[in-house]
């Protein structure tokens, strides 16, 4: 940062409203693809259920935090130890 | 008699300062504006109150058991203060105050122990505001229940309007600029820390305002947040001079194409991929937006609406309380009345009306790039003020053109201004406060 | 085997003592009550139960780290802590509680940190007692509660009912009068504080009494909150044979005019009305009575009501139960089954008696001087008890004359009744606790 | 206070009593005339809805908030420089 | 350039680890089998989201002051550090975070004065473990909220039950064995506390699991909770084929007789008879099974609704969102990606299994022992997991006799595995913690 | 305590598991004993109302809870001067 304080608000306007617009323009890009992945790979249902809810024992397949959880540890120690 | 006149003593007259009176009647005129004119009227009502408690003479509502012990002035008393300040020639209690404002923790632990032994506490106000504010939780808790009422579907429907989010966030850093400016010309008298929380004004969103405030400069809390919600209240007013006066008859009349419908999946995942883009772009926004991410994905999801519920209204609502009321114990008289606070004010509309303009702009410029029309009304709805920016849109495109129904178009840039206004919170943090 | 013992010496048996064994007694016959009986039960039911927690032999659950530390009264710990506290001489553990409840906050600290490093923790109840208690704020967001509860309107109507709610807090101070007398006598041993937080009791009002006890007379704060709230349950007994005896029956057949209609303008403004008396003229009765108009501004002003509705709901319903929980913690034996607390019951049930006497009297007076016709029965709700008292005025009136509803016009005195016994409070503080 | 306890007693109900009574006193006289003046100067409309609540757009006079915080501080910062 | 280079240095991505992506993975992960698969969403969406918030590289939301401050590593801050705690030697700020975890109370405050001082502040995340779980509150008060849900009038008809929440709590102990066996042979490396703790996963109750391993093993807490929520989501795939091979066809259908009425009475009665063996034998207990005994009683009692409502709904509502977001904050990589971790969750499966055929086979038993006959299929039940492990021995008595409802004589064991369980809490810290 | 780790969890598991069951039989025992008082000797009416509630105005007699709490301290004192 310079001494003067003038200097210091244009830099920290300069950076800042630099970070907001490559922010939000980021957003823009990300927002788009996953609005695309999302309706073409997992388009939802025609019908209009809001967050239709599984019943309880709909079951989950067992396990599968755990495997998950699991290697991914795994997969993390081995780099560790490398 | 000793009695009579240990009760006159402590009454409020024969205390009084002029700046109290004047900061109570502050408190009545944002009352007023808040129940009459409905002015934000659910933090101006806990604010303008709080305002009155905090300026009750004698009562030190707002101060902490330290400052209570030294507006005391007891000689003996002072003495001890300035023994453990490490402070050997003073005039007064204020140099002490100084002293304590710039000591370590140490030395704060010490002071707080010595009028706690003296029989001094902490004000009823000042206890909410440490607990409320000074811990960043309630505008956290705040932007929770906001995120749990925010539907992004329409920002979603066109993400292109993420822009003009950006674009009225120009506001914002104009405004530090001019503070910086008016510093420099001895106008008035800012730190770089002070014009960026001056400058989240023009964000047009309470609880950023608020967090940025008691992170960089608390000694203006009461101001900012004042000007913040008082301008937010007059958008009406603020924006549809600028509005007409950037933009043509015919551009107003421009009607948008209908919004595509937006799947719930998507909007489950919508607040996880900003999450993860706040995360690794821009940690210090990462409380902000993170607690807003997260109340909206309870509302999204589906699955913990009784949680989404009570963040929407218990929460939402306690939270608020303790807010207002903590914001009014910073409009104690000698920490308000001062130059700065009218500083304030009137950067803050600068900044308001700055962050219209660029809005407004840009979305002129889209307009002309972009393939589907834009309305350049919309542009102004960048700032945020939700929901009333939108409206405010809404209401001048119906003037020109009684079938363009622009309110959902203008929910997206809306939204997307809370955004906005949330990273530039984070770049200001992250330069300025680190 | 030695698990066997560890368990043993751990458990409730091996430890129990008589005074505990009684005050859980106490504690299921508070809890009877309010179940059975219906006496205060939102109240009765937390802090019969937090009786019966806070006795629980070896659970420590009402003590700090410091005391349990003490209780467990481990030689090397002693010495530990009567070094931190510049003892030199002690016999038990009881000369260092003694020592350390006459420390000042240095030595509270560095005793508190010793007993953390030994592993001692603060027990649940005992954390309730300083966040909702010691802190002060449960009883102020209660009275928050209540002033989003009370309807000023018939006080508005007809203001002069205010002196009936003046007259009756000379239960009070007579009150104070009396526990000084028996102090004199030596029947008791009670200060000025003391007996001024006893006298309270008089007021009626349970979180005034809670809150100014928690400030004048913490020891006392269990009796005192027991016996505010058993006698507001009774007061459909106590008043009305005070009540007969002090009126004719032809008084009591009096017929008073209807209420005028009251403007929401006028409800609006009262509140501020009463904020600024009390900022000018008694500060030490700010927090209670400025809690109380703020609630009460929410309520009327119409324009916060999600804010009103949470106050008189959720907020008010949580800080109730740790409220009462945290009262509860103040049952413990070794604090509440002493001379004192029957001193305090015998004490608290003639300031009711007195307060209600007082009321009448002024009424029967008033009747006199006054053009319109006053019926003396709505003096006894100038004690408060809200809506209790009023009642039990409208329930004899109807005794004498069938057609003569006094209910509405017992509202006036009875929450003048509230804001006669918070003004009696800052007085107190300010003469007493100054 | 006077040293005995009793005597303290006695002199916290006469003040206290008393600065009950005079405040309550004080309150009559300043609802009473609250009242008069919201009545004659401020009368609601006789429709008997409860807190008429004004729509939104309804908008508020621009600067009124900060035209009187303004006028205040300046008054102020006149008073205390003279 | 230089404020380009702070904004890249304050990224994420410059600061990114391994461990952290791998965490915010497990976090999406939680929050997909929260959403998608419905595992208890109520808990594990909060968890998950906080997992992430915990591992934004540089935001440093999980950690303390004085943490963030050695993270920082600053050279001459580190000197300081050592000072303060008085280490001489030490290479990274490691090694002063090891001395900083054994020091005492007061070299605890020194270092936290000098983060301070230093600028650095406690990470949100951190603040709401310190208040939620760190003191011991939020899981007390869930535990008052599941109170106030739960119906004991099956238990109360038919109080055998409660040997079958019992048997189910040998899962607890035998998992205790099975972690310190694994630690005995080099497998692991956990303490007896952390045994303890780790086997109360078995209890199947959120609460319970994480009341317990906040006192004897917070560095575990994170994947304890993970594992006792993913677990009770689990119980309708872990408990059948496990029920189906200890019981026979024949078993299976068993119809039990009808349950009994029972009297309101009874049901207020019970939890206060159940307090005071609580207070006789097992004060260690008090603080958990006194909760839920008052949260049971303002249910019952029926004179509080307005008490029970609140708790049932915006006070547990809120309590379960900040116990979430802190139980997410144990989340962090350097914490929790360790073989201990997966220790943890192969134990607690373990747990599961074995408290479910504990209480199967001990059904069996009361089965051929007792006069009525008994469903061996309700003594899966016993491990708690309410309503889930009674409902799936519905499920199981329907497959073998459509007409064999089981749901209602299987929740008297669910509820008494409630109490087996907290029972269980409070011997593990008696003997582990004391 | 034993000194090794799978001594102590032994015992762990043999003093805990007996907690558990001697405490939930001694509650079995409680709460059978407990309903049959109750059902015998404080039998709800048969109206199926749950919990029915006092008016208020049913008055409890007066100077209950004063005594009862009087009794139990001078019982206290006597036993503690003796
Ligand atoms: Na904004
Ligand atoms: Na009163
Ligand atoms: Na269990």
């Amino acid at each position: 940062m310079t001494d003067d304080i003038v200097g210091q608000g244009v830099e920290l306007m300069v950076y800042g409203m630099g970070t907001v617009v490559v922010f939000l323009a980021l957003l823009v890009v990300i927002t788009t693809m996953m609005s695309r992945l999302v309706t073409r790979y997992f388009p939802e249902l025609p019908a209009p259920e809001p967050a239709p809810r599984k019943p309880v024992s709909a079951a989950p397949a067992e396990g599968e935090v755990v495997a998950a959880i699991t290697a991914a540890i795994h997969q993390h120690r081995n780099k560790k130890s490398q | 008699m000793d009695n009579l006149l240990v009760l006159w003593n402590s009454s409020g007259l024969a205390q009084i300062q002029v700046g109290q009176v004047v900061m109570m009647l502050i408190g009545l005129g944002l009352l007023f504006l808040a129940i009459r004119k409905n002015f934000e009227p659910l933090l101006l009502v806990p604010i303008g109150f709080g305002g009155i408690l905090a300026n009750i003479p004698g009562a030190g509502l707002a101060y902490s058991a330290v400052e209570n012990a030294l507006h005391a002035a007891d000689p003996a008393m002072l003495a001890e203060f300035a023994r453990a300040l490490g402070v050997t020639v003073y005039d007064s209690a204020k140099d002490i105050q100084v002293a304590y404002d710039n000591a370590g923790a140490g030395a704060h632990l010490a002071a707080q122990q010595l009028a706690l032994d003296a029989g001094y506490g902490n004000g009823m106000l000042y206890s909410f505001y440490s607990v409320a504010i000074a811990s960043g939780i309630a505008p956290l808790v705040i932007f929770m229940g906001v995120g749990a009422m925010t539907d992004f579907g329409p920002l979603l429907a066109n993400p292109k309007t993420l822009f003009l989010g950006a674009a009225a966030q120009f506001g914002i850093f104009a405004t530090v600029l001019g503070a910086v400016t008016l510093t420099s010309l001895g106008v008035m008298d800012f730190s770089v820390a002070d014009a960026a929380a001056i400058g989240i004004i023009g964000g047009a969103d309470g609880p950023t305002a608020i967090y940025v405030s008691s992170v960089l400069a608390p000694d203006l809390l009461g101001a900012i947040a004042v000007a913040a919600y008082s301008y937010m209240a007059l958008v009406p007013l603020i924006q549809p001079p600028i509005m007409r006066a950037l933009t043509t008859e015919e551009e107003r009349k421009i009607e948008m194409v209908q919004l595509r419908p937006v799947s719930q999946r998507e909007k489950i995942v919508f607040p996880l991929a900003l999450l993860i883009l706040v995360a690794l772009l821009l940690p210090d926004a990462a409380p902000l937006l993170g607690m807003f991410c997260f109340g909206n994905l309870m509302k999204e999801c589906g699955v913990v609406d009784r949680l989404s519920d009570t963040v929407q209204n218990a929460l939402i609502n306690i939270t608020t309380i303790f807010l207002g009321l903590s914001v009014g114990s910073k409009l104690v008289a000698d920490k308000f009345l001062d130059m700065n606070t009218l500083g304030i004010l009137g950067l803050g509309i600068v900044a308001f009306g700055i962050g219209t303009a660029s809005g407004v702009l840009i979305a002129k410029l889209m307009n002309r790039l972009s393939a589907t029309p834009i309305n350049p009304l919309i542009g102004s709805a960048g700032v945020s003020a939700v929901p009333m920016a939108a409206r405010v849109s809404n209401k001048l495109g119906l003037e020109a053109n009684p079938h363009n129904f622009l309110l959902m178009h203008a929910m997206g840039p809306n939204v997307a201004g809370v955004i906005g206004s949330a990273v530039a919170a984070g770049v200001m943090i992250s330069l300025v406060g680190g």
